[in-house]
């Protein structure tokens, strides 16, 4: 049998992120595979050293473009956690509303992504056609299509008032109801995009636990690790049940996506109608001193940053672990034995953001 | 594959979503959108302030000279300067700011 | 932070193999530099996730080094080689291999983990195949094949175990009716199934496990034959109280008294015994049953008659009552037991079956000379092993074929046996051709000793008060319960089906011991010991397991020569002729390892045909 | 029909195939954006991008590849020529066929991997569709007596109602050479797939557009042969409908259907093309068709 090394990347256009997997090919079969990355490494750690702490929400927003509120949002979480302040309830629902608005568009672009690898063009552009509704909603009330900037230490920088939440209520419902006529049926129904999906790239709960895997990937395997159940900002009140799929593979990873972008749009509503009135922002006086971990579930799974402050205006470590990075391994134990045309669906059904794992 | 057929099937007959931007239909932005910024040489008192909140460093106060350089293709149009100003010299529009073939830096001097 | 634990560098190992014990999940690591000294920071997850956060921290001067948790925490590989790129932070241990598996650092060596989960993880379901079909015990031929060939005889013996009570006896005396449906013989010859089970006997050990509790009832067995032992056998284990009555000196029945020792030697027929002794049963040798009802009287609740069939059956010709002529079955009893039987240097064996072999081979190794074999047929119709006629006829054994006594007399001192000759004709009842006799063909032959060995029938005492066939003298007994006319007596073996072999009596035993234990008021379920194999999860078609046998072999020294290489059958190792004569050693040695797990890998196995 | 005639129609086909071809191109194109609900590029896109390309720098792999390239374009042109002289429909395939081994070949002649595996991949494909093209061609020339183009102009009765089935399965031949899901498999229409357009990935600029060229070219035949089984009798502009429906719904298959794999590919074009000619083949032997 022939052997060859194909180079995926570090660009190549079904991976629009410079990771580059190097697949030994038999014929058409995957035996071997060894991502490598390093492509894009930005220095954002460092920077956080070197800048005031109270800047570095912009430039943790920037380490990814999807769900930039979100690394936005666990950054403050930490700094707030050094600085002891408490943020206003109404703030902390308003964070919930915006990182979940974050995550639908984060999920509906890759499914968009995960249809276009499937060469299912007509089907990429309806999904990203309906994120566009959310990235007017996003647009509407945060002021930017994606990143958002209204997260700062303290609290949030807008605020959502009635009208604009019946407005968002509106658009939400018109929202669920093309997902459901014109995406859920074939994304659950269609047999090309099973026959694609379903089977490959398995990854058994055991596996899945072993290596770290977080987020979908980790759920579409059966282990229900959701940290949004440990309340951070207004969880515990709005209140959710993690989606766990357990057949381990691409398509169950697809479907738990697919049912948290309902998720997200309920809690969102959930979130606009019990949310209390008040201040959205507090004044932060004190500099960040001592030590302080901050996790939050990013639509990739879980993101853990880690703060040490020494009371000065500057920060003297941040760690950000990103999701993509504890779930590239999976794809060691996902991709050989697959077929060369099921790369690019394995390798997308872990979501990958490079951005995020290079920082 | 037949689930897909009726929504291509009424996009066919129906007018398209996307639009010739910016050349035609260009749909106006929702009130509130951080745009282009724009400095008032009447108010501002060349405090500085912004120039130190400016997480990207696009601001630069020369109050020797008595002006203001922003680099617009630094900003990142997070609107921190515009709400850290005391003098409300700042203002941010709601429209995108256009691209450019090379990167330019304003100059801004201040009267007062 | 809240949860810390400081440790030193020696007791971070320690601490974090706890948290691995409390199944904390590995979170991440920061490394922080504090100038003359670096500290790391280990942040895990106990358990449930709500939970607060555990940090392990250690701090380490910049020339120590810091053990990795790689091997406990695969996950944590990246981050540590992250850690150790941007930090120059000296861990050890990790040494990522790119190239070939990513993961792999210096303590996990590599493990099942990174090789990817096949879709269909269960094996897929299996056929009914033709050698297991055939088998009257029901093994899983090709299951057992397959682990010799995988090099697993423990395993391998076991599974023959959970079908077969006695693999190292029917190892060597089988008829293997599995060998003739192999369906591998059409294409090859078939796969040396026999010799396979002896193989996985003689090289591999099994202990006995699985015992049911013990349930009080007892179970009188008459017979110590294969049907009587194998019944003992499955009743004791399933917690019955058993006891073998027979009437010889020894137990073992046919297997001791009908089998030559050089095919089956007496050890391993007493290893066998003594295995079912093990369970708990009671043999009581040199006791005659007279009367069932006695045994009933006696407290067993059942019976199970296995008699066998030890009564020759008579020629039929004029002179049968000479002296010189024997019964088979007396003749090899005889010499089981040691008796001096004197035969002379000319035998004849009047038959065609195995008996007729066993006697004829018996009396060469007694010292006769000239041994020759009567028989009505031709060699295609002899119903005995071909192999076994084919040993025969090497170790100078002749055979008369088409040819049937007719008359036996004394003539100048020694007997003489007019023959007639014989020609085949049309097929009778049983399929073969019936011999006709061709008038004015006969001819005389002056032998020593004649042994008749055409045939046995069951011989059940008349005090046993139970229905008898009309045909062959057997024992009446239902198709799947083997009970009898007398109710709480069951009867198995050749007693029921007139002379058989060997595994037909032990296949019958199972199932007359499950009905036997279901009319005791049992479940009938056999204790069965589990195995942990890995089943084999591929599916090839046939074509490509066939072609796979086929090695081509290509010289590049002269030119392009392409060899064909075809896996032959094992073939037994013999003892060579000259030492066969006059002792009574194990003819066939057994495979040697090489042997048996090449004869085990070019199994087709059918069994997993798509 | 004179000789003088038909010359004056192949020359007029050759000129006339590659405008056609470019413009059903940029018709599918607008009309694909459409099912999309995009606005889409100009009907003339095709041609602005030729044009660009052969703007370019002549930039190749290798000589050999160059060889290959121009030997498909000009067999394809042959085809098309000896299809508007109404030769032997079975000249006009083999030709075809040939032309079409000289891309694949070309693309196994360059080192890349990704051309590699297109190259392998299109060979697949053919394996895939030449068959059931070739087989296609039996049931007309059982109906005929004959394996001329020109028996089909002068039989004076339509085909498709005896050959509807082999004109299915022509469909299917149809998918493939369009590239078009769920067959894009050697060189997926845009190139958001695992081999990057494997199979012309190493051609650029003009010798790109001259493959492009020959693609146009290779699909108006294609349309043509469809058009063969309407191309008589009063309702002979039929023939047009026929071939610019069956396109069109090609276009809708693609819209509706994600990418499959190759092996799929085989064993569906294999089961369901052949089943579909050879029970053609049958029935017409029956007499029922």
């Amino acid at each position: 049998m022939a052997r060859t090394v194909i180079p995926f990347g570090p660009q190549h256009p079904v991976l629009p992120e410079p990771i580059q997997l190097k697949l030994e090919l038999e014929d058409e079969t995957v035996v071997g595979v060894m991502p490598i990355i390093g492509y894009i490494h930005r220095g954002i750690e460092k920077a956080a050293e070197l800048n005031d702490f109270r800047q570095n929400v912009f430039i943790c927003e920037r380490i990814c473009g999807i769900c930039s509120f979100i690394h936005a949002l666990t950054y403050c979480e930490g700094a707030e956690a050094m600085t002891s302040v408490e943020v206003p309830p109404r703030a902390r629902f308003l964070r919930v509303f915006w990182s979940e608005l974050s995550r639908t568009h984060s999920h509906l672009l890759w499914l968009g992504l995960l249809a276009d690898s499937m060469g299912f063009e007509s089907l990429f552009m309806q999904i990203w056609r309906a994120r566009e509704m959310i990235l007017d909603i996003s647009e509407m009330t945060a002021g930017h299509r994606i990143i958002q900037s209204t997260c700062i230490i303290g609290g949030v920088r807008r605020d959502i008032d009635k009208e604009m939440a019946k407005e968002v209520d509106k658009r939400l419902l018109a929202f669920k109801e093309m997902l459901d006529s014109t995406i859920a049926p074939v994304l659950l129904r269609d047999p090309t995009i099973k026959r694609r999906a379903v089977g490959k790239g398995m990854l058994s709960k055991e596996q899945a636990e072993l290596l770290g895997a977080v987020g979908p990937t980790s759920r579409g395997s059966g282990v229900a690790i959701d940290i949004r159940q440990t309340g951070y900002a207004a969880y515990k009140e709005v209140g959710f049940e993690p989606v766990v799929e357990t057949a381990g593979d691409s398509y169950a990873r697809t479907l738990v996506r697919a049912r948290e972008v309902y998720q997200c749009v309920e809690l969102m509503r959930k979130a606009l109608s019990m949310m209390p009135e008040g201040e959205i922002l507090v004044r932060v006086d004190g500099y960040p001193e001592g030590e302080a971990m901050s996790r939050t579930e990013q639509p990739r799974g879980e993101l853990i940053y880690y703060f040490r402050g020494n009371g000065t205006n500057n920060l003297e470590r941040l760690k950000i672990r990103t999701p993509t990075f504890a779930n590239i391994p999976t794809l060691l134990v996902m991709l050989p034995g697959c077929e060369m045309a099921d790369v690019p669906v394995i390798t997308l059904s872990i979501d990958p953001c490079i951005a995020c794992t290079e920082r | 594959m037949p689930w897909m057929f009726p929504t291509i099937w009424k996009n066919l007959f129906s007018r398209p979503v996307t639009r010739r931007y910016p050349f035609k239909d260009i749909r106006e932005p929702f009130p509130g959108y951080r745009g282009k910024i724009y400095f008032d040489t009447n108010k501002c008192d060349l405090c500085g302030d912004c120039a130190r909140v400016c997480p990207a460093e696009a601001i630069e106060v020369d109050s020797e000279n008595k002006q203001i350089k922003y680099y617009p293709f630094r900003c990142i149009y997070c609107g921190t300067c515009v709400e850290t100003c005391l003098q409300g010299a700042i203002t941010q529009d709601e429209h995108y700011s256009p691209p450019n073939t090379e990167k330019i830096e304003e100059l801004y001097k201040i009267e007062a | 932070m809240e949860n810390e634990i400081l440790v030193e560098k020696a007791d971070f190992i320690p601490a974090v193999q706890k948290m691995l014990a409390e199944k904390a999940r590995f979170g991440t690591t920061s490394c922080v530099d504090l100038g003359d000294k670096f500290e790391l920071i280990y942040h895990f997850e106990p358990q449930e996730s709500p939970e607060p956060l555990t940090h392990i921290r250690v701090k380490i001067a910049k020339e120590e080094t810091l053990p990795s948790i790689s091997s406990m925490y695969l996950c944590a590989a990246l981050i540590e080689n992250e850690i150790q790129e941007n930090f120059n932070v000296q861990i050890s241990g990790i040494a990522l291999d790119y190239q070939k598996r990513f993961l792999r650092s210096k303590e996990s060596p590599e493990s099942a983990l990174l090789k990817p989960v096949p879709y269909a993880p269960k094996p897929p379901a299996r056929l009914p195949v033709r050698c297991g079909e055939a088998c009257p015990a029901g093994i899983d031929i090709p299951r057992y094949v397959r682990l010799i060939g995988e090099g697993k005889f423990a395993e391998s013996l076991a599974t023959i175990k959970q079908s077969m009570p006695f693999p190292g006896i029917l190892g060597r005396v089988c008829f293997a009716p599995c060998e003739d449906n192999c369906r591998q013989a059409k294409q090859e010859e078939p796969i040396a199934i026999r010799m396979l089970k002896r193989f996985a006997y003689d090289h591999a050990s099994y202990g006995e496990k699985a015992t049911a509790k013990q349930t009080g009832k007892r179970v009188a067995i008459i017979g110590s034959g294969p049907a009587g032992l194998a019944a003992a056998y499955y009743l004791a284990k399933m917690g019955h109280g058993v006891t073998i009555f027979e009437s010889l000196p020894q137990a073992g029945g046919m297997m001791r008294v009908g089998i030559p020792s050089y095919r089956l030697p007496r050890k391993i027929l007493d290893d066998e015994i003594n295995m079912v002794k093990n369970l708990g049963v009671e043999i009581k040798t040199n006791t005659k049953v007279e009367s069932l009802d006695t045994l009933f009287k006696d407290g067993y609740q059942a019976v199970l008659v296995a008699t066998g069939a030890h009564q020759g059956m008579k020629l039929g010709v004029e002179g049968e009552e000479h002296p010189k002529v024997m019964e088979c079955i007396d003749f090899l009893r005889d010499v089981a037991f040691g008796k001096m039987v004197k035969l002379g240097d000319r035998v004849m064996v009047i038959g065609g079956g195995n008996a007729a072999i066993d006697s004829a081979r018996t009396a060469l190794r007694l010292g006769s000379k000239e041994v020759t074999i009567l028989y009505r047929r031709t060699r295609a119709e002899m119903p005995a092993d071909a192999e076994e006629v084919e040993e025969a006829i090497k170790e100078g054994v002749k055979i008369e074929f088409l040819a049937a006594p007719k008359k036996i007399f004394s003539e100048n001192g020694a007997v003489t046996l007019e023959n007639i000759r014989m020609k085949l004709g049309a097929p009778d009842a049983s399929g073969r051709p019936r011999p006709e006799p061709i008038e004015g063909s006969e001819f005389k032959v002056g032998v020593d000793s004649i042994i008749a060995a055409i045939g046995q029938t069951p011989a059940v005492p008349e005090q046993f008060n139970i229905e008898i066939g009309r045909f062959g003298n057997v024992i009446v007994a239902e198709g799947d319960t083997f009970a009898t006319s007398k109710e709480g007596s069951f009867a198995a073996g050749d007693a029921v089906t007139g002379p058989a072999s060997v595994v037909e009596a032990v296949g019958a035993a199972k199932k007359a011991a499950i009905s036997i234990d279901k009319y005791l008021g049992g479940k009938g379920v056999l204790p069965v010991e589990e195995i942990k194999v890995k089943e084999p999860t591929s599916r090839h078609t046939f074509l490509e397991r066939w072609q796979e046998k086929r090695e081509v072999e290509v010289s590049i020294v002269d030119g392009s020569v392409t060899v064909s290489v075809e896996k032959k059958r094992a073939e037994m190792p013999c003892l060579p002729l000259e030492e066969r004569l006059g002792k009574f050693d194990e003819v066939e040695l057994g495979l040697t390892e090489e042997m048996a797990i090449a004869e085990g890998q070019r199994c087709w196995r059918c069994d997993l045909e798509q | 029909m004179s000789t003088g005639w038909l010359i004056g129609s192949a020359v007029i086909a050759v000129i006339v195939a590659p405008l056609i071809g470019g413009l059903l191109r940029g018709i599918d194109r607008k009309l694909t954006a459409h099912m999309q609900g995009r606005i889409g590029p100009p009907i003339m896109q095709p041609f602005y991008d030729v044009i660009k390309l052969f703007g370019k720098e002549r930039c190749v792999a290798g000589k050999a590849q160059l060889v290959f390239g121009y030997a498909y374009l000009t067999l394809i042109v042959t085809a098309v020529v000896f299809f508007a002289l109404r030769q032997d429909l079975l000249v006009v395939l083999f030709i075809l066929f040939l032309g079409c081994i000289f891309l694949a070949i070309g693309a196994l002649s360059v080192k890349s991997p990704y051309s590699q595996l297109g190259g392998h991949r299109e060979l697949l494909q053919f394996l895939a569709y030449e068959p059931i093209l070739l087989l296609a061609v039996v049931p007309i020339a059982l109906k005929l007596q004959s394996f001329r183009i020109a028996t089909i102009f002068e039989s004076g009765q339509p085909l498709l109602p005896h050959l509807w089935l082999s004109f299915i399965a022509l469909l299917i031949v149809l998918a493939i050479v369009m590239r078009k899901s769920p067959f894009d498999i050697s060189s997926s229409e845009h190139a958001h797939q695992e081999l990057v357009r494997g199979l012309v990935t190493e051609y650029a600029g003009p010798y790109l557009a001259l493959i492009e060229i020959a693609h146009w070219y290779e699909m108006v035949l294609l349309l043509s042969i469809l058009g063969l089984f309407w191309v008589v009798g009063s309702l002979w502009w039929l023939s047009i409908i026929i071939a610019l429906g069956s396109w069109f719904i090609i276009l809708i298959v693609d819209n509706i259907s994600a990418r499959l794999t190759w092996s799929w590919m085989l064993r569906f074009t294999w089961v369901a093309g052949i089943s579909l000619i050879g029970s053609n083949i049958l029935f017409i032997n029956l007499g029922w068709m």
